[in-house]
């Protein structure tokens, strides 16, 4: 075994078609800048010699994760699954269903490339990597239409503040200020986009990973409720439900702006909009130079096959590799998780998030700090207050302190 | 003796075509099939227009420019993740699936109404009744201890793990039909027949199938429905190679590419609809013979 | 008199031996899928079991959760309002379009296919589509504006209070036909003389339908109780493709409840805990009745 | 009780069936001789269904023993047993032609075709079904329909038949006719035969042997001639004959019997009696007019049916009726004093209910 996977990482580089394996890889990128950016990986994969077999479900997490859990439990796997990192996938680590990528890991010094570190740590369990990080996923944005603007005769707004004022200009103009789809982990991010940029980077940290209640009744999430409240006032009329219908309100000028993850980025590039000239984003909404540091892993499930094996570690290696980083990720429209690659291709917005990510405040991503339960607790939470005008922000607070004092 | 006289009401009784009561009936049941109509109708139109137009017009309209490029997408171009073949990979699945699974599903509920109704053995009432209150079970409860189940079994991710599925989840209604049809069909020809020296699967096959044809024809349009618009067992319980037509609708459905291609999108419900459909229309008279034996007698 | 040959009574388990063989998937579907998932079910809501069953017991905690929990609470009154909702008018509209197809009318075979090829449908195509036309900018709303009725306002699915009555419209929608096809069965199974003597006795007809006929259906409306109630306990996928639970949580429904805390949430304790709730109220309401109704009959 | 001799055709020794707690059949016993013809009388619940499918297999028994042609066949299957079957509703099986109907029993026994041929064409020949062997039962009237289901029981060549009410789904003309085939049947096959029927014109016409049935329990076995002439208790003596008895109660003193003052000589009365009360029952075939009269009453109702008719008295507040072969009319209202006869009288104890 141990003497394969040295033979594997030798021949690794040069492209080894000794074993040709069809390795199915599932995982619920269907959109259409996530399936460009999937071929990229397929792509790369083959040219391995080996063969990607698509196992693509749409609907991330009530279709796709159960198929996921029950292939897996159900003992018959793929060969490799797309998770999203931190707690979700612990248990089946614990269980002894997935296989440990520490060796390939280990050898070709993923420690080092990986920058920020932290996005690695989150696929460590016990001192072992288990997943491939391939992407980061910036997810507080504020992302504008500069052709709505124009109509309302307002100025592009730099930051949230700027943004408010200009919301009844836009409403006049015929315009949806904000628009944020109704589905429940939409209205979780515009809370954590807010929490972060008006309360601060700190509190956010105090809030989510401490769960501090002293600092939720504090004065910095006041203000972060009095935006959310706000954020409510602004949606107001809109009744989109997927995040990318949104955006498409955003990019054809019927809505204001949206708060959404960098991945939006990848419809304005479908939809051949320049950054800084169609659309303006704003990560942590002007206020902060802040990205959080969520993205996306695969996973690979235990195989008791060599050959598959091998396979596996050739797909890891490949995933992880620069040339696919960057392909990747300019198609998904978020950052490489290498510090070391040449991105001159990326645009503006992602050249701010580049920045943010080398100079600035780096944040830990929601599903690193919270059980998935609390997660969807809270997505529920902020849901049903964006929907429901009559609820005020402070049964919103005491919630949300229940579910805190639930996860810790 | 009193002389008749013979004027007054004579012949046959005048019958007016457009009497109040035709007036009330016919007008509601238009009224009715019109409002079932309307969905379809908007499918249909929807999935004949282009885009552009989708945006403009309102959905009622007929199609300025029919175009059938969306049902050329659905069937063989719409993407499902890297694989954009539509949803032509997935017919033959759904008919792989659903043809064995119906069959075996039948058969075996079959089997069960007629033990039931003609061979009642001690105990045979608990076991219905247990899947009676089995039929008010929300199969994401048993979605995962069938994993387990499967599992243990060797079954997981095969065909055969499906079929058996589809047979367990569909077995307390077909049973009920079964059985009480077979309730319905005169004692004595049962008894005439063990008489005559049939034991138990010469008359369920001899005697009570050749006279089932109705509530066959039931079951058979409940299962191909309720089989091939399953999408949550065979998504969870098989692998991609078998995944049946729905997970591809679902993949066009609930992607979305910038804009949600409607007429695609009706298109592909509407050929993922269309075998069940067909089935309906073809076989709408005997679904009501099968029923008035299977249902109405308790 | 020959005594003496007097066969000895055999195995009670082998009379009818074929008719037990043939039983058999049947009693292992009752005893192992249905009785024992459930038991296993209620066993592991006592756990706190995450993405992986785990036998790390806690007592009553899911349980207390689940009631504190309100998207539970209100997946119970949604599925009361939907339930009652159907029962009523699939029954009312489906027994007043069973009389009305039952009026030796022409082209009944068309009516009957149109009313019921919804059925043929799936709940997913169905929520979709009654999404659409429910949608306000493009939908029958939009239409009905387009025609000039400016103030025309109907908008279920963006309207928290009414949201549910949108999703009873499309299963409706897709529920009556079966309903009515059930009843219609029944209706022809009734002898002709009872309509002959209503008649002789000058019984209007909507007087003999309210309380000769329904009460002779009732075989037909137990079968038909089945199978809609079956239908309203179980429904997600209508819910799930029409509202997706929104907006907010108004439109959650308890099998959705389940499901999402199982595999979204993570939490199968808690989806267990739900599950266990519903298997009770089921069991409630069903053994009383299957054991009047199946249980009781014996051969005469 | 049995003749060592001859062996019964069929035996039942101490019946018993029960569903839970309901007890249908209480302790049956029953001997019947090879070539009888025996019917099985009663009203719906009496039981006598009941008994024919436990002979037949048809219902597991909760006790007792059954034995056909000397074997012990409890716990035989139907086929087994050597019997043959005709049902009220006929149950052909519809699928199948009128030659498929009577081959199939044979063919399942695995006989070889020229017999299954030959065997049918007997029984063809015997019912006269000869000319539609190959018609589907739906083509066929009822009568023929029944035809073919004893034909089906016949070409089994058994011992013992049993018929189910083979006759009450017929019209009353086509019921008579298929009666005298039946008995005619009998008389050529000489089998024995069980048969089950509420009709008592049907019992009395084609049995040797009546078992009157009553909740479950025999309450009387024995000839047609018996059970009409010495019922042995009120309710068999009710049930036989049409109209029925007549019923008078009162006390016997010495000779004659007291009836609300009046005195009716028991002279001739098969019997032994003693004082006390009794009910005294009388047909109404058996009491005459006369001039002598034991009894007096007065014309309320008369029935002619041609060649008899029925007149119904009031005497003391209580119906009465004769029944006269001729043709007499009286005027309603008219007193008419009537004799009894009573070497053809029953008296049954008011208690018991037996015959004394």
């Amino acid at each position: 075994m141990k003497r394969r996977v040295i033979l594997a990482a030798t021949t690794a580089m040069i492209g080894c078609a000794a074993y040709a394996e069809d390795l199915e890889v599932t995982h619920w990128w269907t959109s259409g800048s996530e399936a460009a950016a999937v071929a990229e990986f397929a792509k790369a994969f083959d040219a391995t010699g080996n063969k990607w077999v698509d196992g693509a479900i749409a609907g991330s997490g009530g279709v796709a994760r159960p198929v996921m859990v029950s292939r897996i439990t159900g003992g018959d796997p793929m060969a490799a699954t797309q998770f999203n990192h931190g707690q979700q996938a612990q248990e089946l680590v614990e269980a002894g269903l997935m296989r440990s990528l520490e060796s390939v890991a280990s050898a070709d010094g993923w420690r080092d490339i990986v920058h920020p570190a932290s996005i690695l740590e989150s696929c460590e369990i016990d001192g072992e990597i288990y997943c491939v990080p391939v992407n980061i996923h910036s997810q507080l944005w504020l992302w504008l239409s500069n052709d709505a603007f124009e109509t309302a005769g307002v100025a592009v707004p730099n930051n949230w503040d700027e943004f408010v004022a200009a919301g009844p200009a836009l409403r006049e103009a015929g315009i949806q200020p904000l628009v944020i789809g109704r589905q429940p982990w939409q209205a979780s991010l515009a809370f954590q986009t807010i929490v972060a940029s008006v309360a601060g980077p700190e509190a956010y940290g105090k809030v989510f990973g401490d769960k501090d209640a002293d600092v939720v009744n504090g004065p910095e999430m006041e203000k972060a409720f009095a935006a959310l409240a706000t954020a409510r006032e602004m949606t107001a009329g809109s009744n989109v439900q997927e995040w990318n219908q949104a955006t498409t309100q955003v990019i054809n000028g019927q809505a204001g702006g949206q708060i959404m993850g960098d991945w939006a980025q990848g419809e304005f590039a479908i939809a051949e909009q320049v950054a800084g000239e169609d659309y303006t984003c704003l990560p942590g909404l002007g206020l902060a130079d802040i990205v959080s540091t969520g993205g996306d892993a695969f996973y690979f499930p235990a195989i008791d096959d060599p050959e598959v094996t091998a396979a596996q570690e050739e797909l890891a290696r490949v995933m992880i590799s620069p040339e696919a980083q960057v392909a990747f990720n300019l198609k998904k429209g978020s950052m490489p998780v290498r510090g070391d690659v040449n991105l001159d291709a990326a645009n503006e917005c992602m050249r701010k998030g580049l920045d943010i990510l080398a100079n600035g405040t780096v944040v830990a991503g929601i599903d690193q700090m919270l059980s998935p339960d609390a997660g969807n607790q809270l997505a529920d939470l902020m849901v049903q207050f964006f929907n429901e005008p009559g609820m005020s922000v402070d049964d919103v607070k005491a919630s949300f302190i229940d579910i805190l004092e639930y996860d810790s | 003796m009193v002389d008749l006289t013979l004027d007054g009401p004579r012949g046959p009784k005048p019958r007016r075509a457009i009497s109040g009561r035709n007036i009330m009936i016919y007008g509601t049941l238009i009224v009715v099939a019109l409002y079932y109509l309307i969905p379809l109708y908007v499918m249909v139109v929807t999935s004949l227009k282009g885009l552009p137009e989708i945006r403009m017009g309102n959905i009622f309209a007929p199609p300025v420019e029919i175009t059938f490029e969306p049902w050329v997408k659905a069937w063989s171009e719409a993407c499902t993740g890297l694989n954009c073949d539509g949803l032509q990979r997935g017919f033959w699945n759904s008919v792989r699936i659903t043809v064995p699974s119906v069959i075996v599903s039948i058969l075996i509920a079959s089997i069960n109404g007629y033990a039931l109704a003609n061979w009642r053995f001690k105990g045979a009432e608990l076991f219905f009744a247990i899947l009676m209150i089995g039929a008010f079970i929300p199969y994401q409860v048993m979605l995962y201890p069938m994993v387990i189940l499967l599992r243990e079994l060797g079954l997981y991710g095969s065909l055969t793990g499906l079929v058996l599925v589809h047979t367990v989840f569909g077995m307390p209604i077909l049973t009920l039909l079964f059985r009480n049809y077979f309730a319905t069909l005169p004692d004595e020809l049962f008894k005439a027949a063990r008489v005559d020296g049939t034991g138990f699967w010469g008359i369920y096959f001899r005697i009570m199938l050749p006279l089932s044809l109705p509530i066959f024809v039931v079951a058979v349009i409940l299962q191909v429905t309720g089989i091939w618009n399953d999408f949550l067992f065979g998504v969870v319980y098989t692998r991609p190679q078998y995944y049946p037509m729905t997970v591809q609708l679902n993949n066009i459905v609930n992607t979305t590419t910038g804009v949600k291609e409607y007429n695609v999108n009706m298109a592909a419900t509407i050929l993922t609809g269309l075998v069940p459909l067909v089935i309906y229309f073809v076989s709408g008279r005997l679904f009501v013979r099968g029923i008035a034996a299977g249902a109405v007698k308790g | 008199m020959a005594q003496s040959n007097v066969s000895g009574r055999p195995f009670r388990l082998f009379r009818n031996l074929n008719a037990k063989i043939a039983a058999i998937p049947m009693i292992l579907t009752a005893l192992v899928i249905f009785v024992g998932f459930s038991l296993w079910t209620v066993v592991y809501s006592f756990t706190k079991s995450g993405l992986l069953p785990r036998q790390d017991f806690v007592g009553l905690m899911q349980y207390e959760r689940l009631w504190s929990n309100t998207k539970w609470l209100i997946s119970i009154q949604n599925l009361l309002i939907f339930g009652i909702c159907m029962l009523v008018f699939s029954f009312v509209i489906g027994f007043v379009l069973a009389c009305l197809m039952d009026q030796k009318i022409r082209f009944e075979g068309v009516f009957r296919t149109i009313l019921l090829y919804p059925f043929a449908l799936s709940f997913v195509v169905t929520g979709v589509v009654w999404q659409w036309l429910l949608n306000p900018d493009l939908g029958i709303q939009s239409v009905m504006r387009g025609f000039g009725w400016e103030s025309f306002a109907f908008d279920p699915l963006n309207n928290s209070r009414i949201v549910m009555f949108g999703v009873v419209i499309a299963a409706l929608w897709q529920g009556t036909g079966f309903v009515m096809v059930l009843l219609l069965a029944g209706l022809r199974g009734i002898d002709d003389e009872i309509w002959k003597a209503t008649r002789i006795d000058g019984i209007p007809t909507w007087k003999t339908y309210l309380f000769v006929v329904v009460p002779m259906l009732r075989p037909v409306m137990v079968t038909t109780l089945v199978i809609v109630t079956a239908g309203i306990v179980k429904v997600y996928d209508l819910v799930v493709a029409q509202t997706n639970g929104g907006p907010g949580v108004s439109s959650e429904v308890p099998a959705k409840y389940v499901y999402d805390q199982m595999f979204l949430n993570q939490n199968l304790g808690q989806g267990f805990a739900a599950s266990t709730m519903m298997l009770i109220t089921v069991a409630i309401i069903i053994i009383p009745w299957a054991y009047l109704e199946f249980g009781g009959r014996k051969r005469g | 009780m049995t003749e060592a001799t001859s062996q019964p055709s069929l035996a039942i020794h101490n019946l018993q069936l029960s569903f839970g707690a309901v007890q249908v059949l209480e302790d049956v016993n029953m001997q019947i001789m090879p070539g009888e013809f025996v019917v099985l009388l009663g009203g719906s619940g009496s039981g006598k269904s009941t008994i024919l499918n436990c002979i037949a297999g048809l219902l597991d028994i909760s006790d007792g023993q059954i034995f056909i042609n000397g074997r012990n066949v409890t716990w035989e299957e139907p086929k087994d047993r050597g019997i043959g079957m005709v049902f009220q509703s006929y149950a052909l099986y519809p699928q199948m032609s009128v030659r498929g109907n009577l081959a199939f029993g044979l063919k399942n026994a695995r006989l070889p075709r020229q017999e299954i041929a030959s065997r049918i064409a007997r029984a063809a020949e015997i019912l006269q079904i000869g000319d539609y062997l190959d018609r589907k039962p739906a083509a066929l009237s009822g009568g023929q329909r029944q035809r073919v289901a004893i034909g089906r029981a016949l070409v089994r060549d058994v011992d013992v038949f049993l018929f189910d009410e083979p006759l009450s789904n017929l019209d009353a003309k086509l019921r008579a006719e298929l009666r005298v085939e039946i008995k005619r049947l009998h008389e050529t096959l000489g089998n024995t035969m069980v048969y089950v029927t509420h009709d008592q014109i049907e019992a009395m016409t084609l049995a040797d042997r009546i078992a009157l049935l009553r909740n479950g329990v025999i309450q009387q076995f024995a000839s047609p001639d018996e059970i009409y002439r010495k019922p042995v208790n009120l309710y068999v003596a009710g049930f036989i004959g049409s109209p029925s008895m007549n019923f008078l109660k009162g006390e016997i003193a010495g000779d004659s019997f007291r009836f609300n003052g009046r005195g009716v000589s028991l002279a001739g009365y098969d019997g032994d009696l003693s004082d006390g009360p009794a009910i005294l029952g009388i047909r109404p075939e058996h009491v005459t007019l006369s001039d002598q009269p034991d009894l007096e009453a007065q014309v309320e109702l008369q029935e002619h049916m041609g060649a008899e008719s029925v007149t119904y008295l009031r005497l003391d507040g209580q119906r009465f009726a004769i029944r006269a072969p001729d043709e007499r009319r009286h005027v309603i209202g008219t007193t008419l004093g009537l004799r009894f006869d009573m070497t053809r009288a029953s008296l049954f104890d008011p208690r018991t209910e037996l015959r004394l």
